[in-house]
């Protein structure tokens, strides 16, 4: 394992540091390994909490910013964080209107985040939790933990987050971040595995002709291993798997995402065969994103998520934010 | 079993998963995200740190200390569950100073209630409950019969073990192994292999008091 | 070699038929492979054109847009585009103020903006180079073909474009592009090399234990290889390095760039022992960037670029831009 | 030798290129950027289709043909350069319809002023000049000595081959290939090892039109 790291044990808090020195728009809390708005809660909008394990940069960190985030809570690499940190975060980020918490679904993210917002209850912070689980290659059965939260996470932080600017309730910016999650689907695809600094080796073994399908964001193996082929005959994968769960047509916002290694020339072929899908089915992306937003540290590999807009959830896409990962709009 | 003999457990856990951190992370690489050893023992490492700088006074609350460093501490889902696995074996034990067999083997069996009930796992669904709940059962079984503490614990670090090599074969249908569908079976699941080490610790703890 | 690619010879064209789905911003011509902003020239603005072998990605294409250029020319992977890409691309964007070429001086990089600048100037287009060539660890002397450009390339047309949209001159456009170039300085280490797609191959081997200093962006192997070490001693290597050339002090623009495959998150831990070092040295990053912006395919390791700003410089860097890779101020 | 020989040259450069595509590719990977061999691949690919497409009429124009195509199609630093060279040669040679062995020396000679003109590089700094510049010596001798036109190409030949390969312990000095100060020592230029192609090319024109 070659890493641009000083030890093992450091990594999230030495990039904590990183960040902190990198945006004075973000206060980071290093003892509690929390970064929050430099500005402070804003009276009476409801504050959005997110978070997750490490390795997902710039997923949460860097969305914590105007129309997005409030804080985000990192974990150790590809570990939940701990209800102490959210619960600090939620505190820290309570502006009188209540928290979201954004929780991707993640046995260990359900339990930590349930933790917090019981004890938070306690405390009298009133929080409610909007669970994404948007990865279509999990079957959501009783033989499974669920499907994953991934790709869909940054459209619910995004969006949700929109919607808090403008003063809008609790109930309301939960009931859009719901509605954002139950439109979305994502597939994932690695080339390579990745590795974890304390595992210090891949999670997984693949040969130059292997590929693995539906994977999740922590350098997992996928459901099936499948031979290497054409950008095309790949992405044909990826947006069949999504359509079969929810048949693609109107209007899409579309996230073409790098796990972390993938150059973005590849991304960007990546997402010349998704935009042809697209057309094939009548569909089209009238917003897209494409690049490295929620990653796998050093994963070769890419997934797609798409959601199927309304106007408002359009409005709501294309309103100001200003994170360190995304920023747009005046 | 007095408050001694429940610090040493702890100490012997943190000993057993540091030693065992690396085989747990690669048990957890081939079917989880490769961190279950460095969660366990930055926790274990965090309990006994607790457990030195504030000496707990009876078996309760060094279990319930324990518990709640674990879920301060450690995070994903491993920290709650075993967090609240070691926080209701203390509840269960309440000011006791000096704990029966029969009481451990009550407190055990609240730990696998706390686990079933925060993680909704039953046996078969490839989880430490595979090695917690035989391990309980064995208990039960040994107060039943009233054999020698010694002997007691023995057949709880076995039960586990054998639980744990059991989870071999299944195919996982809680946390992280579920999402690999088939492929999860043919490995040994992190966290009951893990748990076998915990009850494993919980006879060297019987060792080194007695 | 495992790519998400169609195939080795549609690289380019592939990925500017994604460029071109993903960014409405954006007009490509894909028969000429030029990127031009959807828009056109403006009346009597400067036009900015820049370009180089492909697989820098976002440079240059990325920074197509409000604020930065005017058009990108892509060569094929890691090939100075040709004189008749970057005649049409200057052409285009002419809006009657003369257009700057802003070159990174690579041997054929040089030869082919100054046949195309010639042959341009011959149809009265009058055009004006700056050459970008900031990076250290190349000695510019009679025994090499000069320092490469690398990533003060991004600062230039940043800095550039912004002055620009002012309505500045030509000349006064160029003098502040080599006035950020004179400013500027970079060092980039790799810790793998990188796979060039039609080579198949990696472009050099490194054991798990070394890593090589004063690369370019080009795959090619350092001045020097050395062992493996802290994230805080490799940082100190190219620092020294850089402020061995040009002292480090006052405010300063940094930039902590990614070769395409090194997590954010390393990025963050190599930013923050930047910040340190500075630190020592009296010097501050009044600005910063962290991320993956000037790129070599998929190789991992960092470089940083590190400029003394004036008080204009700052202003322009602040000022408003628009483009997929870079977008602040309103 | 007649326009009929020099498309022969540029058909077999092209079909010499593409044989040791990968082979020059690898030269560059080892001190350059791993492109040389697809981008003269690519552009004698395109050189040959441009003479099918506007059959050329003299000698002098299907060298300018051939020289204007690579500056259009090839990039980087060896598109212009062997741009440069064929269109100096095709200058140099005007509009004869046959081209006589002092006239080809002659060509060879303002190929490789013009490389050097744009280039600037000298012999020894471990470029393509290398191999040419021995090559018009080569040419030169053949013809002040009378030699025979198929031993004066196997001379030119011979020396490109040589020149090329005495750029194995060269430190490069022009070129990417510079970056590496001494590093760049022990291996054979591309731009010199593709040169050695062009110019073995011309002695197999030869044998086949003659
Ligand atoms: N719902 C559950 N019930 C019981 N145990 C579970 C459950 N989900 C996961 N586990 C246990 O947790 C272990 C994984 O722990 P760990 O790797 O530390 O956390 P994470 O899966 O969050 O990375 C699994 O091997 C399994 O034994
Ligand atoms: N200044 C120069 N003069 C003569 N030949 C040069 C010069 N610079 C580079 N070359 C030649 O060009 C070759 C590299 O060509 P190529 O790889 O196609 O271009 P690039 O270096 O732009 O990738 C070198 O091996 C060398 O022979
Ligand atoms: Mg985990
Ligand atoms: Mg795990
Ligand atoms: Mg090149
Ligand atoms: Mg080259």
């Amino acid at each position: 394992m070659k890493k641009l790291i000083n030890s093992v044990d450091s990594v999230v808090t030495d990039a904590l540091t990183g960040i902190a020195a990198a945006h004075p728009s973000l206060r980071v809390d290093l003892d509690n390994k929390i970064i929050f708005r430099a500005s402070g809660p804003r009276p009476g909008k409801v504050g959005l909490v997110s978070g997750g394990g490490s390795g997902h940069e710039p997923l949460h960190g860097g969305f914590v910013g105007y129309g997005m985030l409030d804080a985000a809570c990192p974990g150790e690499v590809f570990t939940s964080p701990v209800p102490d940190q959210m619960i600090e975060a939620t505190k820290g980020v309570h502006g009188g209107a209540g928290v979201l918490h954004i929780v991707k679904n993640y046995t260990g993210d359900v339990f930590n985040f349930e933790m917090a917002a019981e004890l938070c209850g306690d405390e009298g912070v009133e929080v409610v939790s909007v669970l994404v689980n948007d990865d279509v290659a999990v079957q959501d059965s009783l033989y499974t933990a669920g499907r994953r939260g991934t790709g869909a996470t940054l459209f619910v932080e995004k969006i949700a987050g929109a919607l808090a600017e403008t003063g809008a309730s609790l109930a309301d910016v939960a009931r859009t971040g719901r509605e954002v999650n139950e439109r979305s689907r994502s597939f994932g695809v690695a080339l390579t595995p990745c590795t974890v600094p304390a595992a210090g080796k891949p999670t997984f073994e693949l040969t130059e002709s292997e590929i693995e399908l539906g994977i999740g964001i922590h350098g997992e193996p996928g459901r099936t291993r499948a031979a290497h082929a054409e950008a095309r005959e790949i992405v044909r994968v990826a947006m069949d798997a999504i359509n079969d769960d929810l048949p693609l047509s109107g209007d899409l916002l579309v996230l073409v995402n790098g796990m972390g290694g993938t150059p973005l020339m590849e991304l960007y072929i990546a997402y010349a065969e998704v935009a042809a899908y697209l057309k094939e089915k009548g569909a089209t992306a009238v917003r897209s994103l494409v690049g490295n937003y929620v990653t796998s540290l050093d994963m070769q590999g890419f997934s797609v998520t798409t959601c199927s807009l309304t106007e408002e959830l359009t409005r709501l896409w294309d309103a100001r934010v200003e994170t360190p990962g995304l920023r747009w709009g005046r | 079993m007095d408050t001694s003999f429940f610090v040493a457990w702890m100490e012997e856990i943190a000993t057993a998963v540091q030693a065992q951190r690396d085989h747990l992370t690669q048990l957890d690489a081939a079917i989880g995200d490769a961190d279950h050893g460095s969660n366990l023992d930055r926790g274990f490492g965090e309990v006994r740190r607790a457990l030195a700088d504030s000496p707990p006074e009876t078996p309760g609350s060094t279990l319930m200390l324990a518990g709640s460093t674990l879920i301060r501490k450690v995070g994903g889902a491993s920290g709650p569950l075993y967090g609240t696995a070691f926080r209701q074996m203390g509840k269960s034990l309440g000011d006791v100073p000096d704990v029966s067999l029969a009481e451990l083997s009550a407190a055990l069996d609240a730990a696998l209630a706390g686990v079933q009930k925060l993680g909704a796992a039953v046996e078969g669904d490839k989880t430490m409950v595979d090695a917690l709940a035989p391990a309980v059962r064995a208990l039960a079984q040994a107060v039943q019969e009233g054999v020698k503490p010694e002997d007691a614990l023995s057949a709880v670090a076995a039960a586990a073990q054998e639980g744990a090599r059991a989870t071999i074969p299944l195919q996982a249908r809680k946390g992280r192994a579920s999402y690999l569908g088939s492929r999860s079976a043919g490995h040994e699941d992190p966290g009951a292999a893990s748990t076998a080490l915990v009850l494993s610790a919980l006879r060297t703890a019987g060792f080194r008091t007695w």
